[in-house]
Parts: structure tokens; C-alpha cells; sequence
């Protein structure tokens, strides 16, 4: 029998030499190549100038900038925002100055910055859609396009681009034929729909070289002392690590249903290892949005903490990632 | 000095009750070395597993550059939802990210000249580093503090030490005046000579500031609270209705163009709406994010 | 001028009475009428046997009975739950004895502790759902039926009634059929659709006397040692305070479209003021769900805690706050 | 003895380290009184704002019903996730809400017979309180305790003073024999003319101990640890395969049928699984909920 005082410690093993190794980040989505594949999210990060003086921009995969419409646009009253729990819900009504100012004052500063912009546009119409392509076709700098599809139609009663296949498809076609082949279109869906792999099925069916997944579910809250809305807006996104087994189930099962097609994940993206919850599931880059609010610096801190956890877990490639948690067990 | 906003990782060296208000001093290294009288920091509330997602915003109330900590920044605030509490209870030691300094702060005259500081409730926080500011530039400073209630006048006694005179005003009259900041103000400002004014309270209290200062024909410059959720000019939650330089009415977010707006400049009747001149309004269709 | 030192308090106003008012928390649903509109979320609290070892379950307006099938069935494998921001996934697969063993133990149970039993029913078909509402047409204690009809219809590829207008319109119509007049029959919405109201308009047509909503949202969680999904079932249902902002929005639309329609609320229920927000919205009622698990009381504390929310904002009658945020604004 | 589990705002009372592990004292009124060897408590984790939705489920190490503290409950726990690095972290005096005790306690035997206890890592903590019962009806203890290494065994010292004789085992040799529990237990069951096993640990070591005593033809009652939500019987998330008295294989909640289960009633080879021949297996449909 064994001396139950022998409990002193004997070195059994060396301490293990710390982690050098490193994993190529490079991800490709389409036809063109990202450095790494953590981005910003689009409404979340502006067009990086804000950020860059926290961090430099030009160290993320690439830069998506907040929605661009045609023509200048104020958005919705304030109060524009509630904090959820773990989320948040927002109704800005997409203010921006309108693609003339985007092109002549974002892209050329991001251009400079060395940095990567994935360009999202907005419109309500299809014509609109096609019209802010065709003027980022002449455009330096772009490195995609990412077709934020969840507005509302306005030549159908209202109903969003996103939750109609048909609709869907229409402005995809639209944007798909006005770009630069080299450009990358990417359909950005939105989870508010009884059968998202439909939508996405139809996106590519128009040409999206690729898929974004999700946008904001439709949320609400209401003011306990008013008692109405909180939002002036009524009905606001939901954002935030809330969502993300959301995002990771939309992601898993249109990766599923489309293993080749890229996509670029978000929803809740908090740490690296939310980041790679996403990859597993499916996803090519992940774009970082409403934890920039709690944490400015949030992007970069993202890349690194991916990169470690691919590397403790013997990647050395982030794209044999991709999808990884859909392998067959052995 | 250093330009610019900065990320670091503070801690709570101490809070103390303050009337209704907490004094917290956080140590954050790199912060007060930048900061100038007006701007604010953004705090991360709640902790390591919290379900608090974005950031709180309060004004810098004073900042030291010294001392073993590696520079200190103070606040003062009020316990209103969970974020605030969180940080009432927060023992010393308890790590704080802090964003800061943030915003536009306080525009300083070149001239000497007769600045009244009104401030409201906490509002007052921001503007003792600014009468500071101001006497060093041989400034003559008046200040003129409100409140609900006593409990809630911040800084009276402090206010007398950097101001020629204090005026105080209470809704309830539980100390000083009972009435409005604005009912005294205009005397206030007669006597002082008065030739700019700046102010940081609840934005009824601005708006009706800025009344009383256009009509005595001097600026009013104003630090506004709206909700925010990033305080760094990404989010576009924090817009309020401005009149630019080209009399164009924009919504601009107060926490990178502001927090510090001339009182004529910003549509206070407006506030809460996109009136219909302004820039982009009113939306055609309401698309969702 | 005022002496800045003069700011020691004078008493202005004498402190105000402790609160003894109450609030006739009387509500209605349908037919029925209960005595508090506090329930528990069906699956989140068995047949109450449970819980009442921490509070009389008399005390609430209801148990909602955990969904009950024809036949006792096993559920799905382990791991069964995952916990996520403010929230959890559970694939349980409806586990449970069998409408059979639910007569003979579980009602009896319920009328005897002088509690109201709400019973949930879940089906594979239509069939399925009329047998489960003919054999609870005789039994005693059966104060309203709830309709959970997220479930895969085995005869439609699996598609699940609640993403179908017209399969959920058969089961509403095959259930209120065999019911007894009295027992009002709920339908319970799944939130996981394009467009809710229109889910609600068919079930309210089929002859639904009122609807429970949201029923959780579908999400998934991948395990970051394995790799893999948490869950055996891979995808799970997302509860909890993370997704009460979609709970709010969903009953607002609904109500605003069907006012005369009584709604069982829920979704991330967690205190005496999130329920008010349901109500406020236009729940007639509300059901407490995941927050059990945190927090056993958490029903009757949150029956407690309504009250007192309602009362504070001087409702006499919990009837006059269902729905009150969507006031005209004067 | 009240019966029955309650919820009592506790709070933390003092936390110290015992090798890897945890040693939580917890101000628990009400709950020592009820609890017997086996039973375990669930706690709230995070604090107010916390975005931890589940309860946490620890056995109970040992109970004090006296003291100026109205009764104590202890437990010893690893840091796993951010509920027990939560744990570990509070400061004594913090408020956690205690429900318990819960669960179906070890039953123990009539007679004086010969009873061998085996703890894996904190699986040890119930066998204690477990081990002085026993020896106050007179019963013969001996203790089996293994871990991956000697910083994750719990109790060693403290068994010796309760036992007739302890054996050690580690996965990696760095404290008594190096390998398992399972290697050594034969044995020691001979030497002690083992009537009964009591186990607490890993699946996999509860799995190897069942089978080592059904060879040995005596009952192992073993403690198991299935992920829990509720710990109350709520919820369904903790059921394992379980053999019932009329022969047939029922998914059963593991926090009211046990966590204490005779080790030959669990289908170990089919944890994880639902086996086909479990009443109401397989379902021919997966609904969601
Ligand atoms: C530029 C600026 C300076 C401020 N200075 C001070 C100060 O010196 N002292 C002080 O007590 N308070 C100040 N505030 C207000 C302070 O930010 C809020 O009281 C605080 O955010 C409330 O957080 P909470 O979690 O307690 O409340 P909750 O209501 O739970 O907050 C929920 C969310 O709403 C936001 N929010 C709520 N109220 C406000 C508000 N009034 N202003 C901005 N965001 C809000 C929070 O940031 C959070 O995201 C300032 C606000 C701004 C914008
Ligand atoms: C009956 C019983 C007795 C236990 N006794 C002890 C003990 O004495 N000492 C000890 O250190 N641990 C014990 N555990 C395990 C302990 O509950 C988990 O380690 C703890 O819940 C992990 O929480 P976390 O937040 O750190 O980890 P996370 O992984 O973040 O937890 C996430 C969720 O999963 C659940 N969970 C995770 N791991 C487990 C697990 N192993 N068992 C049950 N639920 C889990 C948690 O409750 C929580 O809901 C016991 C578990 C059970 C069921
Ligand atoms: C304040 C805010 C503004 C947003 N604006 C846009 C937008 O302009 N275009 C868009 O496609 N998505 C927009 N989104 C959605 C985000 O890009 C992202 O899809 C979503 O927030 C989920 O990711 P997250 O949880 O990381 O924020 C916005 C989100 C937030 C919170
Ligand atoms: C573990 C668990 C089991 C559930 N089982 C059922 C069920 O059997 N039938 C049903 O209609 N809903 C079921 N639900 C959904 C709840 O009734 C409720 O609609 C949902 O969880 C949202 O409320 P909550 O956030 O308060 O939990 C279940 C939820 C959970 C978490
Ligand atoms: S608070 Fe985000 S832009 Fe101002
Ligand atoms: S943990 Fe909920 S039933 Fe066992």
C-alpha cells in the first residue's frame, strides 16, 4: 500500500517550451486574398478612421464600411439604441452622406491608410443597388462588395430585400452585373427568414460570389417608465454575443447546403474564440461589430486571440479551419 | 501634449459618496496627461462575464498626471441603471477598461475675459478644471450651480474657492435659490459682465441657457449628454440636430463633434426628431440595419 | 447672491407612505379566467411537482405542463444543453411519459395541489395532435390547452408546423375540433419565420383562442476543444434574457395586427419588469421559462415583483397595462 | 431531519487552495441541517449583471450546522469555466445565491459491513462526510483516491484519519502508485473483505469501479456528474441510461434519481446516447422544443 503522505510533487514532465509556431492567416474569398480574415462589421467601425486611432486598420483583413446609399441620408431620430441583455438593439435608419462623399473622402483615406475596404451599399430599389455598383465600379480601392440586402423594398409594399429569394436575387444579379469581375459580391443575409439556406441558395443562384451571415434580428424593448418604445424608430437590430448561436447555426447550415462558397461571418464575434466558433461552422473571414462599442480595440485583439487558438490547436493554415467542425468523425 | 484618445487597462483606486453622487478615481495610466477640461471617458462596466455590452460615458471631473499611480482621472456620477451601480460597488483594484480623453472639449477664449459656468446636477463636474483653465488665463469666472435638491448641487463649496462668485439654485429650494439655474442667471451675467458662457447639465437646462445667452448676445458653449454606445464616433447612436458653418442642419454625433456645441448651433426643439431641413431627411423608406 | 455654504438639506417634502396599494392581477385568456397572469414556460418546469418544493404552485396563474406526446418518448442523446451570453441551447427532443402516464399522475398532481394546469401538446402530425386534444377532452383539470407546434410535420420532409401557415392552421383547427368549448386553445409560435403575423392570422382563423409566443429560436454552439457541436442534436433552441428583445417584437406585432387576440408571453423573463415589458407589448399573461433554472423562486418572485412594478405605475387592474405601449401618445 | 432542498441567499464566507483546487465555505442557512453524504447544492454564478444564465452544480465536502454563521456549507471545486473562475475569484463577503441540499444522498447500509470508498480528483470531497457516517454505524472504511497528478488529489491526509487504510493512485506517478484507481482496487477490496463500493469521480473511473465490484459481486454506488441546467429536475439536460427495477432502460434525471446510482443500473457503454432499447426510443421524429 501506497503512503498516502506521499503526495509531494515529483516533476513528471518538462515544462512544455512556449508556443512559437505560427499559422498562416491568409484567407480568400472569391477572387481576391485577405491577409487575415478578421474584419470590421459594416455600421460598426464607420470608414476605420475612427478606429485608426486606436489601432492601424491596415493590420485587419479588411475594412467594412457602415452601408452606402446614393444620396446623403439623416437616419432615424434618437433615441437610436438600447442596451439588451449580452446585446443591444439599434435603429440609425443607415445616416450617411450618400456615395459622392464616400468616394471622395472614405475609400481614398482607407486606400492611403493601406488598408482593404470592403465597400457595403444599401439602397430601396433595385435600380438604386444598380446605380451605387456601376459608380463604385470606376473606384479605386475597393477591394468587394458586400450588398447589405436587409432594407426595404420600396416598390414592394416595404417587404426587405433579404426575407424575398426573388427580390434577393434581383439586386445580386443587379450589382453582380454592373461590377468589375475581379470585385467580389457579397449578399449579406438576414436571419429574420423561416429558410435562410433558400435565400442564400437563390443569392448564388444570381451570381454572389459570396454570402455575409447575419445581419441584426429584428428586436424591440420598451421603456418601463414611458412605457412606449425605447426606440424612436419602434422596432430596432438586434446585435451582439446574444445572437451569436444564431449566427453560428445560419452559418453552419448554409456552409452545409454551399460548401464552396466563401462566407463572411458575424454576430457576437467577442474574442478569438468566438471567431473561430464561426469558422468552424463555415466561415472565411468574420467581421467584428457591436463589441467595438465595450472595446475599441476589440478587431486586432480578435486577430491575435484567432491566431493563438488556431495555433493551440495545430493549424497551420487558417483555411483548413474553415468548416472544420463539419467533418466527418472518425 | 499628446493628441488623441487612449485604450488602457485602469482599475478603481476609489470611490466615496459625494451627497446622491459617487467620486470614483480610476487609475489610467497615459489619460490625464491628454485631457483638457470638457472631455470624457468612456468606461467598460460589469466585469469579466457581464451582459453589459457597451460602454458608459462621463466627463472627466479632474485628472492628475502625478503621483505613484501613473496618472489618475475622476469622475462623478450618478447611480442610475446597472452599469452605474456596477461601478458604485466596485471595490478598489477592480480592473476598468478606459476609453479617453474623448470629444471635443471646451473651447478656451484667447482674451481675458468674464466666463459664467452654469452646471446642472453632475453637470457642474466638468467645469472646475475649466474655471482653473480659465483664471490662469486671468479669466474672471462666476459659477452658477442647480440641482433637484441639495443632495445633488455638486461642488458648491468648491465652486466658491475658483469662482468670484457662486449662485446656487434648487427645484425643491432645499439649498440655495429655489428655482432654475436660468431665473438667476441672467443677473448673474449682468453683473459679471458676462462674455461667454459655458454649461453642462441636462439639455432642458442647455437649451433654456443658450436662450439666455443669445438674447444677452454672448456664445454659450455646451456639453451635451446624449445616449451613446461607442463614445468614439463608429456607432451613430449619439446624433442631435446641428446647424454647420454652411447653415445646413445635420445630425452629427455629439461624442466625436461634440460633447461641446455653441448653444446656437444646436436645434434644441428639434432634439429627439430629424427636422425636415436637415441634411437627408426624412428618409424615404425606414430600412433596417 | 446665495451663500454657496448654505446647502445643508431642509426637509421639502415629508417622505411618502410605503406603497400599500394592490393591483387586481386578474387576467383572461379566452374563456378562462386566472387569477395572476403568471405561468411557467412549458418544458421549464416538468408538471410543477418539482417546483413546488419551493413555492405552492397554486400561487401561480398557471403550469404549463412540459409538452406532452401520444407515446412516452426518450428525447435526444446527451449533451442535451449549452449555456451561451445570457441565454442557453437545449435539444431535450421532447422527452417525456406519454399522454397516458401525464393523465394518471401529472394532472391528478396539479388539481389536487388546488393548481391551474395549462397543458402543452406536441405532435408528429395532425393526427397525433387530434388524438393527444380527443383524450384530454375528458380529463379533469385541464384549463387550457397550448399548442406546440414546433414540431417536424413527418408528413411535409419534416418541415415544422409553425414555418407552415396552413400546417399550422390543420393542427389549430384539428385540436379546437376535438376540444371542449370551454378549454381555450393557444397556438404557440415559433419566432424562426419570415413573418410572424402572418403565422398568426392562419392559427387565429383555424380557430385559435389565443397565441403563446416565442417559442425559442433556433441556434447551435460548436465545442471549441472537439471541434464539433456541443449539442447531440446539433442544432438547439436559444431561451433566456438574451432573446427577450425578439420576444417583445413579436407579441407587439401580433398584438397590433390581432388586439382581441390574448397572448401567452415569453422569452427571457427574468423579473417582475421584463414581464410588465411582455404585457406592456400586449401579453395577457406571461410565462417564466429558462429563468427558473438560475433561479427556482424565480416565478412567484416575479409575480411578486409585477405587482409591485404595476401598482408603482399606478395600474389598479393588470388588464389596463396589457398592451399599453401601444397607447396613442398624447 | 427537514427534508428537501431550499434557497437561501448565501455568502461567500472564505476561499483557500487546496492543491488545484478550490476549498469554498459558503454561509448557508438552513442547508447543513438537511444534508446528508451525497448530496450536492447548485449555485448562481456571475453576480447582478451577469450574462450566466445556468446554475453550477458542486457536491458538498462537508457541512457545519453550528457557529455564529447559522450554518456553513463547503464544497471543492476546480476552475473550469467562467462560472467557477467566478467562484474563485469572489471576495468573501460576496452574495451567492445556495439552492440545495439536492439530489438522492448515498444510501447507507444497515449493517456493519466493510465498505471501500474511491474518489477521482474532487470526486473525493462527498466521501468524507460519507466516511464518518459510516464509521459512527460501525462499519470498516478503507479509501481509494486517484488523479491525473498529485496537485488534483483532494484529501489524502484527511482520509487516513477516517480510513483503515488509503491507497493513492496518479495518472502520472506523481504521488502513490502510478495508474489508476481500478489497478489497486482489487486488491485493497480483498484485503478489506469489501460489501460495498462507494465511487465519486469521472465517468470513465465510476464506468471501470462498477465493473471491478460486479466482478467482485458487491454494489458500487456511484455518484455521477451529467451537465446539468437546472439541478432540480426541471429541465431533462442531465439524463443518463438507467436500468430500472422492472428491467427496463429509462433516460433519467441524474439531479433527482441521483447523482448517487447503483453502479450496475447505468448503461455506461451507452452514455451519451439514447440506446435503442430505452422506453420511447428511438424518437421517429427530432422536434425542436
Ligand atoms: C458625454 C457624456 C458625459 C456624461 N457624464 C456623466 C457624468 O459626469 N456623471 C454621470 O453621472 N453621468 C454622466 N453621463 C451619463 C452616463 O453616461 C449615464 O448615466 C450612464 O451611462 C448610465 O449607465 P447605466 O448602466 O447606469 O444605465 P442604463 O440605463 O442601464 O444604461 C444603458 C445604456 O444606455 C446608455 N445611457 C443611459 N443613460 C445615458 C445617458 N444619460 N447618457 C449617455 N448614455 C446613457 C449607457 O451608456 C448604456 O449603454 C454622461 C453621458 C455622456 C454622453
Ligand atoms: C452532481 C454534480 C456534482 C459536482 N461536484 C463538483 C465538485 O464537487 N467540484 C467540482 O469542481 N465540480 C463539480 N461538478 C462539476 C461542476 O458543476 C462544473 O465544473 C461547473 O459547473 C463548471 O462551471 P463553469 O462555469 O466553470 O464551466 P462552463 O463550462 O462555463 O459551464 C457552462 C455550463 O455547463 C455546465 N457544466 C459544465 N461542466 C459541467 C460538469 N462537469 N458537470 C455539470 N455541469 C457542467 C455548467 O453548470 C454550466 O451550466 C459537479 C457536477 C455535478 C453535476
Ligand atoms: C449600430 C449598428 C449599425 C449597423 N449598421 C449596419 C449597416 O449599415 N449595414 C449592415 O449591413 N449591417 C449593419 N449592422 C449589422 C452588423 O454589421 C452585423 O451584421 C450585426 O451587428 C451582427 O454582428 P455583431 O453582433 O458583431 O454586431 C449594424 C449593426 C449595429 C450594431
Ligand atoms: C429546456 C427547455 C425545454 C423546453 N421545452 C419546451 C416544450 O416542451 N414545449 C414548448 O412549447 N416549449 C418548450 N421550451 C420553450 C419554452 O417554453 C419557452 O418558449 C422558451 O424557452 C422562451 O422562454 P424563456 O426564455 O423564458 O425560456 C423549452 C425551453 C427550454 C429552455
Ligand atoms: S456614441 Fe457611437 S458614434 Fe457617438
Ligand atoms: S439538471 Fe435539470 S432536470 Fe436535472
Amino acid at each position: 500500500m501506497s503512503d498516502p503522505d506521499d503526495i509531494t510533487v515529483r516533476t513528471v514532465q518538462p515544462p512544455r517550451p512556449p508556443q512559437r509556431a505560427r499559422c498562416d492567416l491568409t484567407t480568400h474569398l472569391g477572387a481576391i486574398e485577405l491577409p487575415n480574415p478578421v474584419l470590421t462589421a459594416s455600421g460598426c467601425a464607420a470608414a476605420g478612421r475612427e478606429l485608426d486611432r486606436f489601432f492601424d486598420v491596415a493590420e485587419l483583413g479588411a475594412v467594412v464600411t457602415k452601408s452606402i446609399m446614393l444620396k446623403a441620408r439623416s437616419g432615424r431620430p434618437t433615441p437610436r439604441m438600447a442596451e439588451t441583455a449580452s446585446g443591444m438593439l439599434n435603429s440609425i435608419g443607415l445616416q450617411g452622406p450618400g456615395i459622392d462623399a464616400f468616394l471622395e473622402h472614405d475609400l481614398p483615406y482607407l486606400r492611403e491608410r493601406g488598408a482593404r475596404a470592403v465597400v457595403s451599399i444599401a439602397g430601396g430599389s433595385v435600380a438604386e443597388y444598380t446605380e451605387l455598383a456601376r459608380r463604385l465600379r470606376g473606384a479605386a480601392g475597393v477591394s468587394a462588395i458586400e450588398v447589405n440586402i436587409s432594407c426595404p423594398n420600396v416598390s414592394n409594399r416595404g417587404l426587405v430585400f433579404a426575407r424575398d429569394p426573388a427580390a434577393a436575387a434581383a439586386v445580386v444579379t443587379a450589382v453582380r452585373r454592373q461590377s468589375a469581375p475581379s470585385v467580389p459580391v457579397f449578399a449579406k443575409l438576414s436571419p429574420d427568414v423561416t429558410d435562410i439556406v433558400s435565400i442564400a441558395h437563390s443569392c448564388v443562384a444570381a451570381g454572389a460570389d459570396g454570402l455575409s451571415m447575419i445581419n441584426t434580428l429584428l428586436g424591440m424593448a420598451l421603456d418601463l417608465d414611458t412605457m412606449r418604445p425605447v426606440l424612436a424608430g419602434v422596432t430596432g437590430g438586434l446585435s451582439g454575443p446574444a445572437i451569436k448561436p444564431v449566427a453560428v447555426r445560419c452559418i453552419w447550415a448554409v456552409h452545409a447546403a454551399l460548401p464552396d462558397v466563401p462566407i463572411i461571418g458575424m454576430g457576437g464575434v467577442r474574442s478569438g474564440l468566438d471567431a473561430l466558433e464561426l469558422v468552424l461552422a463555415g466561415a472565411s473571414a468574420v467581421s467584428v461589430g457591436t463589441a467595438i462599442f465595450g472595446d475599441p480595440g476589440a478587431p486586432l485583439r480578435i486577430r491575435h486571440e484567432l491566431e493563438t487558438a488556431l495555433v493551440d490547436r495545430g493549424f497551420a493554415r487558417f483555411s483548413d479551419a474553415v468548416g472544420y467542425g463539419h467533418r466527418e468523425q472518425t | 501634449m499628446a493628441e488623441g484618445p487612449l485604450q488602457v487597462r485602469g482599475e478603481v483606486l476609489a470611490t466615496r459618496r459625494v451627497g446622491a453622487y459617487r467620486h470614483l478615481t480610476l487609475v489610467a495610466p497615459g489619460i490625464a496627461a491628454r485631457t483638457r477640461p470638457g472631455h470624457f471617458v468612456a468606461l467598460a462596466v460589469g466585469g469579466p462575464d457581464t451582459a453589459l455590452t457597451l460602454r458608459r460615458a462621463f466627463s472627466i471631473y479632474q485628472v492628475s498626471t502625478q503621483g505613484v499611480f501613473g496618472g489618475t482621472v475622476e469622475l462623478i456620477f450618478a447611480v442610475q441603471g446597472a452599469g452605474t451601480a456596477w461601478l458604485a460597488a466596485a471595490a478598489s483594484r477592480t480592473p476598468v477598461d478606459v476609453v479617453g480623453p474623448l470629444g471635443k472639449p471646451f473651447a478656451l477664449p484667447r482674451d481675458r475675459v468674464s466666463a459664467t459656468l452654469v452646471g446642472g446636477g453632475y453637470g457642474s463636474a466638468p467645469l472646475f478644471g475649466l474655471a482653473r483653465s480659465l483664471r490662469s488665463r486671468g479669466c474672471r469666472v462666476d459659477v452658477v450651480l442647480g440641482a433637484a435638491s441639495a443632495d445633488r448641487l455638486f461642488g458648491a463649496l468648491e465652486a466658491k474657492r475658483v469662482a468670484t462668485t457662486v449662485e446656487v439654485t434648487t427645484d425643491d429650494g432645499s439649498a440655495g435659490t429655489r428655482g432654475w439655474v436660468t431665473d438667476v442667471l441672467p443677473a448673474v451675467m449682468e453683473r459679471a459682465g458676462t462674455e461667454v458662457v459655458y454649461a453642462c447639465g441636462p439639455m432642458g437646462m442647455l437649451r433654456s441657457i443658450s436662450e439666455v445667452a443669445a438674447a444677452a448676445g454672448v456664445p454659450a458653449q455646451c456639453a451635451v449628454e446624449e445616449s451613446m454606445a461607442c463614445g468614439i464616433g463608429v456607432c451613430m447612436t449619439c446624433v442631435l440636430p446641428v446647424v454647420g458653418e454652411d447653415g445646413l442642419t445635420r445630425m452629427v454625433r455629439s461624442c466625436v463633434e461634440g460633447p461641446v456645441f455653441l448653444g446656437d448651433r444646436v436645434r434644441w426643439d428639434a432634439l429627439g426628431t430629424v427636422p425636415a431641413d436637415a441634411v437627408g431627411a426624412p428618409p424615404m423608406s425606414d430600412p433596417d440595419e
